[in-house]
């Protein structure tokens, strides 16, 4: 675990970090950000994608319904729990569950860097599993917001469009039918700039998360010492119900570090732009505060041996 | 030439709003409107594009002064508790009145 | 200190005018403008930047009200029939009169 | 809904002062304050971003008449000297006459 | 065809394209948009620069010379088929003409990265009659538009230097003098930048690409069946002319299918920002839609394999 | 040197200085030029680092203990001369001085990819030899300008925070922190970003420099000729006297010309942004077209040369 400190990747969150608690005037230009975020998403399916033109069908399936029923059940779990223990309003209950039920794409990126620096294998479809993790939460949690708000109709057309739509998803899906349709061959021309640099630029990118980052710490104090325990042990707990679920879908070690990962992470992105229009009585501070001061930081930091750890746990019964 | 009056609405808003107050303002009937992206600072706190979504616009529009209050009215009863908004008039003076 | 008023002339256009506009303008006497990049929508359709120069910029300066009316008429005759353009006068007070 | 008269102070200036505005305006007293990134041309020449630091911003903050001056009366003593600063007062109509 | 059809690059704008349909509020920020077109047309230059100063002088002179006639042949026809079958007013006529004659950068990206895929070899100084073929087609647009609109003088001195001065010819040539002045030794260290990663930035540029192009779908209702017709039939005709030019000022093969697909090409940069100031009373969108909306994405999709056929055709005879 | 005016980074230059000059309107987009100011700082600590994790420590010492020197003699010196013979203010002086006294880290890339070139070693700590430069001289120029101009106290506070946690300095830091604590290994991931782009992307930051530096020379009029004459003699004598130093802290030929060229370097990002703010009465044409206009193209095309040969005259005698 010390070891993965080390990691240039991971070095480059604790230097954005602290450029942030230090409150350097370092900051990434805005377009730079989002271009960083559009090649990381696009190589991330693009490389799933080449690895599925490789891969039987089918075997994706068990792994895909594993993802879906913990898309499902992560988030009602999260909703209880703050409902319940954090007595959180039901708009924030509501939005705060749908960001731990989705996922982070850069937290799964981090995982993957950390698995191939380790000589891990995986299966070759997590990417698809990703992709399947980010939608459900989102719907589900604001079903919750507005059936417990709203008793009117929910407008469900352009909510789908936003979240099948939105960018990262496209990005995610886009790369991934690229790869596909391409296969490897063909695509071996536009290797060097989506798979030679992915590293690098994840390293670049997770310096500038880590300055953004600083900045939602800032907010802990208002959201409470019960979200910050929660920004902690949910991920633990999705963790370990994402290793129950690699393990009882046939996941590998590596594929089921991977989906518990994707359990434990909590979105950034596609949840808080749905829930300020979906769910606008939550407020915002106290969820970009959990998923992004708290639960993204721990995963990077600590989260994803610990998750690797699970793994290994399990498999050693269950394999 | 003759000049002419009209009301300038301006509206600075959380950028996750913009498409829907585009949406409202073409409902309510403006001629046309300009955008800027702008970051600022209120009662609920900086707000620097920490987060993809978290920028603020500037929306403005010219139109007539009945429609002006109109829009001020629906953006009061529709955002104002929930969003980072702040709207306000101003008068300028326009040719081509039939444009706006 | 004592405040003067001006006249802040507005003008929204097409990016491919800002090089023409600002020469006029400067011909014309201004003491100097200020630019800003945004985007919009109006009678020619909506205008985002689609293609390298379909951009909307917004130039604003601060003159006597005689330049002001002389800058729309101008305005008028010279590029209101073939651009996306829109351009307005309003009233503004500034310290050191003497400098605008 | 009833309007309040407020004034609109616009700040523009090197964006080397933006923080340095933004502390003082806080002092002064304002309730929040809108930046947008512009260029622009005046008696100190051409700005246009050559150089990493030499931008131009337009700072806009919505206060009552006697902060409005106030505002005005600290920049001319504190910065129209040594900067490439302009700003000036304009009339708006808010709800919401508490907010500002 | 079908096989280009799967190649990443043209992969990528079917999905940007697919992106804009669907109204996917996928967009690249607009500097990076900026940031890519300068990187490929530097790297254009550099490469076409490299590549000439292994060549010999001279060779360039016959084809230059051919690739000059195509430019004031081109759009002279284009207006005449405007005018006459179309019915458009002369301004609008003539811009499109203007569109016609020059050409797009991007679209000889793909061509370039077509024959490298096939292996197919093509004369070193290509990129000369890139740079060549944009320039005096836009002047013949102007030219045709103020003969016949504003019998007044025309301002040549300013129009002159905003098209050889202007970005995307200043970029080509810039690249063009120090990849020839510099050498392949010299450029060795710059080459990881400019070459290896060139075809994935030019996969990445296509995406965006393709969501500008469906943009301008919008547009094509407003331009009527005849435009629609035009923007394929007219590349098909210049890319007939270029061949014959290709074929007879002595172009390999690779060449000439090169110069067929340049004169094919419809430029969507230079030439709309000449033509808004030269000719103000040309409507926009048509040239717009025209060029970018259906020219463009024919060639991508279709265009270059047949340029590609026809210039096996005739060189069957010829060569 | 002829030889170096053909290295594609200062051809690069040449035609961004050329555009500049023939007012094309090339322009790099803001963001894509703060980004490559990112990724080029980042980098070059980094590179820095991770030499430096396989280098002895303490052998730093005395180098650095004569950058020191070298930082607070070099502002002293320019102060001096500025006041003297060049009859300047005393903010014009001191600002001026302490933009002499920093560097400019663009042109400590070019020496290195310039040595590179030659094959020519150097010592692996020089990265930091760069970082211990940039700072005292502004803080010795802010100190001259407020001694003899404010009487009242100094903030230091601030300006300290300013200087050390500004961009530049922090992303330097970051980058040899990161390439440090990874080592060798565990950067090679990361590594076709930042080391195989490296050169490729400077050549590109240097077309924009060019452009950006041909804007500051029209400016020069104002300067008026013996800030011209300052901008290309200053430099000289700092970098006679960085080779001095460089041959008495016992540094390398290599090492011995990094440092000159160093000392002959001026800043023009951290320097003009401290001024602006701690010597308001210093006018910014003036400090800007001197560092900028003049000694950044003279270091470029010609000073660089002169500093290997300056090393080389003295290391024959003292090696
Ligand atoms: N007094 C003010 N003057 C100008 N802009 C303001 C003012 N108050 C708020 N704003 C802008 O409106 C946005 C939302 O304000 P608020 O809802 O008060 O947080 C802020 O981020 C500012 O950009
Ligand atoms: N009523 C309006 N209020 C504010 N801006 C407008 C209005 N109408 C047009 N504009 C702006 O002016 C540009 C050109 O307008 P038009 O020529 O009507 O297409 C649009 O893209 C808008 O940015
Ligand atoms: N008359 C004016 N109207 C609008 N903006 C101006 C005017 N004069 C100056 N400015 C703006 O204020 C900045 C500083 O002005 P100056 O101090 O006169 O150089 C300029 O770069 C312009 O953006
Ligand atoms: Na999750
Ligand atoms: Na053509
Ligand atoms: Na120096």
């Amino acid at each position: 675990m010390f070891d993965n400190l080390l990691d240039p990747v991971v070095l480059c969150f604790v230097v954005g970090l602290t450029a942030g608690l230090l409150k350097s005037d370092l900051r990434f230009p805005d377009q730079l950000y989002e271009s960083l975020s559009i090649y990381l998403l696009f190589a991330i399916g693009l490389k799933g994608g080449i690895e599925l033109s490789k891969a039987a069908p089918g075997e994706v399936f068990l792994p895909a319904l594993a993802t879906v029923a913990l898309g499902v059940i992560i988030p009602i779990a999260a909703y209880n729990l703050l409902r319940r223990l954090g007595r959180f309003s039901r708009p924030d209950a509501a939005a705060l569950a749908a960001h731990y039920g989705s996922v982070s794409a850069v937290t799964y990126a981090v995982v993957i860097a950390y698995l191939t620096r380790l000589g891990q294998s995986y299966e070759s479809f997590v990417t698809v599993l990703l992709v399947v993790l980010e939608i459900p939460a989102i719907a589900i949690g604001i079903l919750i917001a507005r059936m417990r708000t709203t008793p009117g109709g929910i407008k469900w057309g352009p909510l789908l469009h936003e979240v099948f739509l939105g960018k990262s998803i496209y990005l995610l899906v886009a790369g991934l039918l690229v790869g596909l349709l391409s296969g490897a061959d063909r695509a071996e021309a536009v290797a060097p700039l989506f798979t030679g640099l992915f590293k690098g630029a994840l390293a670049l990118f997770l310096l500038e998360m880590g300055i953004i980052t600083s900045r939602r710490m800032g907010d802990l104090r208002q959201a409470g010492p019960f979200l910050v325990i929660f920004g902690m042990a949910m991920p633990l707990l999705s963790g370990a119900l994402g290793t129950l679920a690699g393990l009882l879908s046939g996941l590998s070690l590596g594929g089921t570090t991977v989906l518990a990962t994707l359990a434990g992470s909590a979105s950034y992105i596609a949840a808080p732009a749905a829930m300020r229009i979906a769910v606008p009585k939550a407020n915002p501070t106290l969820y970009l505060a959990a998923s992004l001061g708290i639960t993204f930081p721990f995963n990077i930091l600590a989260g994803i041996p610990i998750y690797h750890a699970m793994a290994r746990f399990a498999h050693s019964f269950g394999g | 030439m003759p000049l002419t009056q009209r009301k300038l609405v301006t509206i600075i808003a959380e950028s996750a709003l913009e498409s829907l107050l585009v949406r409202d303002l073409k409902r309510l009937g403006v001629s046309g409107y300009t955008v800027a992206d702008v970051r600022g600072e209120g009662a609920r706190g900086k707000r620097k594009g920490d987060w993809d979504q978290n920028r603020t616009i500037c929306l403005t529009s010219i139109c007539q002064s009945p429609l002006a209050h109109a829009i001020l009215d629906h953006l009061a009863a529709t955002y104002f508790e929930d969003y980072a908004i702040v709207a306000y008039l101003s008068d300028v003076d326009v040719h081509r009145a039939n444009k706006f």
